[in-house]
């Protein structure tokens, strides 16, 4: 049976316009709370600019909902920026989103490492600066799938965008610098360790058909969130034994002082049903206690996809009690809220 | 030297390869490769519709550099984009292109690539297609060659190269994650390169 | 391609006990929101039972999370008590739930409208009745996907539940009487309408491989959330075509009347990612304005989902200011939040 | 009469028949119909080993019915509970059965399942195997036949009714919601009825 051979139904109208379309289906869905720039696929902070505070702005390609349009508001995100489907969104774009949500205090990029993420946002800083904006960047690359990273791409950024858009989002709401607020972001990296599996492949609206091909009683170990292949390939096993295969290098990885407290992010990657995701979040916890590392806060749910992949992925951020309380401020974004 | 003619030769090259190149990219990055580069030269086409006739070819490289940046997105967009913008810079003002300039502003374009990209040779990227294009065609035009020889000798080393990708490891844009699994794969954006070669010397070949 | 004879690989450890270990892993998750009883398969309210306030107490067949599970918190339900995947609870744990959950105010049932839940929730009501304990129930039945329902075991009970649990358990926050809160929620069942589409089928833990069997260009009109086939089947059509099959006999059936304003409620089924939800929210905002209908308020993604099928639903409530202030109202749950 | 032997045969019958019962579930239902009744009476099973040899037929039967409603779930549960539960009060503290008893309690029991869920015969439910073979039963103890040959006539009856929902249009139950779809298919709980009818015969007729 190949996989690969199977059409992905999907509800469309035409391959090319779903990402606009979407966009506008966020703009109806949350008025007061974002307002879209169709023109450039943006999805902006209702009230944004926001005077004497600093602006965020992230984005990549489309087909990672929430992720990034579903975390824009008070607290997250100030602007959006959507390429299409698992392409990098372009320069042009990434300027406009930074000029709408400069409000005096600077602009902080929150880049996820993929070459053509990095280099367009690179660009676009570029252009910004040229006008006078003051831009801050910080790449996020968590993803220790990715391994001998000194002699590649580097690692992938993966879930830890989230969070350093949460946290950061947190420390600008305070009235942080932007050295302030890009200091958070940095430390979430550094402090966060990704590992993801999938059990499917997914198919990109303009293909159709599923990226790479899975047997039956195979799963991917180690991918990213753009349906590409992963590091290797495994027998389907037992959601523990999973839970172990993701948990181990992210622990060696991160090495949590023992007694330590962690975020413990258990991430699906669109396609596999919450209550697996609380199943696999139960082993998660299970084996962390068993490690004696404490989980402090936790997060659970679809956040950063891969369309309509099945599987999902697990991130640790070290917490302290500063990174503590940035998570426990207000949210208010489609995808993440509370305090408000 | 019509740039115009050449950017109407990649468009309709790649527009062509479009789900050819997207199945390469599918099997070591994210199935997009095609629907990119079809998208960034269609817009470069219609842009050029709008300069008039007697643009100097750099102009025309620049501008459809931008356009490309402004298009495309993902890799291969600043890539790309960077490379013709260097490329036109080269040629300046001039109204003429003659054959050692052309070699001139491909290895302002290579090097633009690898300037941006920090891409070596071998590491499995259109650099692999790219240089070797352009070395041969330098080395063709300081011996005296015709252009249609040296553009037919570039187009080989182009495709020569971009068969070359597939037994390499890559150690740039996507397919590095997949670390020994990228091994036997040809990279995507070495076959546009390639094609985007080959549409330089259908451009200019018969322009006599 | 006999989509039947694929196997559905899922992230757990024993189908026995998925529903046990996804209820841990919800007490991992969500300690200070609620707190799980695993002996009954009961999710509670952290602070139940609330002194003088009315319990809420819904449940079902597990797979269809975060419904009910999710939506136990401060402004919605006060327990959910979870049956096998797609099977009812027994009344002992609903007897349970309900005693668990009384603060002397009584206890409202929300009853989706199958057979089992009927039946179970009615033998739990006598049960808890003959201990003394007030209770009264009111079955959600929104489904109008389901014709003829004189004859038959009438409409299920779909979108509308959420509706009613979070617009009945904010009325009970406000300190409503019992009557009072029975009340909205009859009040949200009357003026709510759903209608479902799959694009695939689903494949519960214990099966392995999926309930039905629907070809590569196939899609099945109306069906519920247990995987079971729908009315009929069409052909794969553009969204807007999609969405109009779907609001045609809900608008047929709410007839609102012009100029009114509805909430509209686009629902995942699970496998369908979040960015096609927003697009059919789109037309589904497109078509109401077409027809005169405006939208006050929205919910869009995953609630009420049948394991990973690939689908949506669409939910429309027709609002009053009461409806629109008990919607607005705080609520503060795994799956939704705001105002606190 | 070995009530304890009946269930022992039902919980063995049902369990053997699993898949097969979840199968006609899928087609119709939720596919869980197998689960749920194997769950039911592997409990039902356990449950009475606690019970002292002495119980009453009755008492064991209103045991068994419990454990069915607590453990069941679904549709079927609250319906075999009750059935079970109203037959064993219709045979009382009585020690033994007579096959007129047996008719009673037998009745009750589909009395039982109509009362609290409501269908009819011919609405594609378990009514449809078990009505026909009540009846069949009592009509040949009142013409004084054998125990066996009317347990036998019983088990016909209740595997006819079940061959006859096929055809049905379902009008209770979740087979209700597809309507016409729904003719062409066996009730699954047309067909597990047939099982426990089936396991009735076995457990008793074997008593001599
Ligand atoms: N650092 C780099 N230097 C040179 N070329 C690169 C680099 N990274 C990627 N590429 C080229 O880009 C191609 C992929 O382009 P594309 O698929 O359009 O972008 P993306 O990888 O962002 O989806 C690769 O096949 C490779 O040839
Ligand atoms: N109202 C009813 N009266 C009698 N039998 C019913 C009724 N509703 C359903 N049933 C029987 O229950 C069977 C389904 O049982 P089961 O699958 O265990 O429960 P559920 O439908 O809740 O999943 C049907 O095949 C049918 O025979
Ligand atoms: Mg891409
Ligand atoms: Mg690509
Ligand atoms: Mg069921
Ligand atoms: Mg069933």
């Amino acid at each position: 049976m190949s996989v690969a051979a199977q059409v992905v139904k999907k509800f469309i109208n035409d391959p090319e316009t779903v990402v606009p379309e979407a966009l506008a289906g966020i703009a109806a869905a949350h008025p007061g709370l974002v307002r879209v720039d169709l023109e450039n696929q943006l999805v902006l902070r209702a009230d944004a600019p926001v005077r004497g505070k600093v602006g965020l702005v992230s984005g990549g390609g489309s087909g990672h909902e929430p992720l990034h349009g579903g975390l824009v508001g008070v607290g997250m995100l100030d602007a959006a920026c959507a390429g299409a489907v698992f392409t990098s969104p372009v320069p042009d774009q990434m300027a406009a989103a930074t000029r709408a949500v400069d409000g005096g205090a600077g602009v902080l990029h929150i880049v996820k490492n993929y070459t053509g993420d990095v280099l367009n946002f690179r660009m676009a800083a570029e252009l910004a600066e040229d006008e006078g904006l003051r831009v801050e960047s910080v790449v996020i690359d968590d993803d220790v799938a990715v391994q001998d990273s000194l002699y590649t791409a580097g690692r992938r950024g993966v879930g830890a965008t989230v969070l350093a858009e949460k946290l950061a989002g947190a420390r600008a709401e305070q009235g942080g610098t932007l050295a302030e607020v890009a200091g958070v972001a940095r430390k979430v990296n550094e402090q966060s360790r990704s590992f993801g599996v999938a059990l499917t492949s997914c198919a990109t609206p303009a293909s159709g058909t599923p990226i790479f091909d899975l047997g039956p009683d195979e799963i991917e170990v180690g991918v990213g969130i753009h349906g590409e292949p992963g590091r290797r390939r495994e027998k389907l096993a037992p959601a523990n034994e999973i839970v172990g295969m993701m948990l181990d290098p992210i622990l060696e990885d991160l090495k949590p002082a023992g007694g330590s407290s962690v975020l413990a992010f258990v991430n699906g990657l669109g396609g596999t049903p919450l209550l697996e995701l609380y199943l696999v979040f139960n082993e998660v916890s299970k084996q962390l206690a068993e490690q004696g590392v404490s989980v402090g806060r936790s997060l659970v749910g679809n956040y950063i996809t891969s369309l309509e992949m099945a599987g999902a992925s697990i991130t640790l951020l070290a917490l302290d009690d500063e990174l503590t309380a940035l998570w426990d401020a207000p949210v208010k974004t489609a995808a993440l809220r509370w305090g408000v | 030297m019509q740039v115009t003619r050449w950017m109407q030769e990649c468009s309709a090259a790649i527009a062509e390869q479009k789900d050819y190149l997207t199945q390469l990219d599918a099997a070591i990055g994210d199935a997009d490769h095609g629907s990119n580069m079809t998208r960034g030269f269609a817009a470069v086409e219609q842009k050029l519709t709008e300069l008039d006739g007697g643009t100097p070819p750099g102009k025309v490289l620049i501008t459809a550099g931008q356009t490309l940046v402004s298009t495309v997105g993902g890799a291969s967009g600043p890539l790309w984009g960077t490379a013709l913008r260097r490329a036109g810079r080269a040629l300046g003002e001039s109204e003429t292109v003659d054959p050692s300039q052309l070699a001139d502003a491909l290895a302002a374009a290579v090097e633009g690539v690898i300037e941006l990209g920090a891409a070596q040779p071998g590491d499995k990227t259109m650099v692999d297609a790219l240089q070797p294009a352009v070395d041969s065609f330098r080395s063709q035009v300081d011996a005296g060659a015709e252009l249609a020889a040296a553009l037919s000798a570039a187009t080989a080393a182009a495709e020569e190269g971009m068969r070359a990708t597939v037994p390499m490891l890559a150690r740039k844009g996507r397919a590095s994650y997949l670390g020994e699994r990228s091994i036997g794969h040809q990279d995507p954006g070495a076959t546009s390169a390639a094609l985007i070669v080959a549409a330089l010397e259908r451009s200019l070949s018969d322009e006599r």
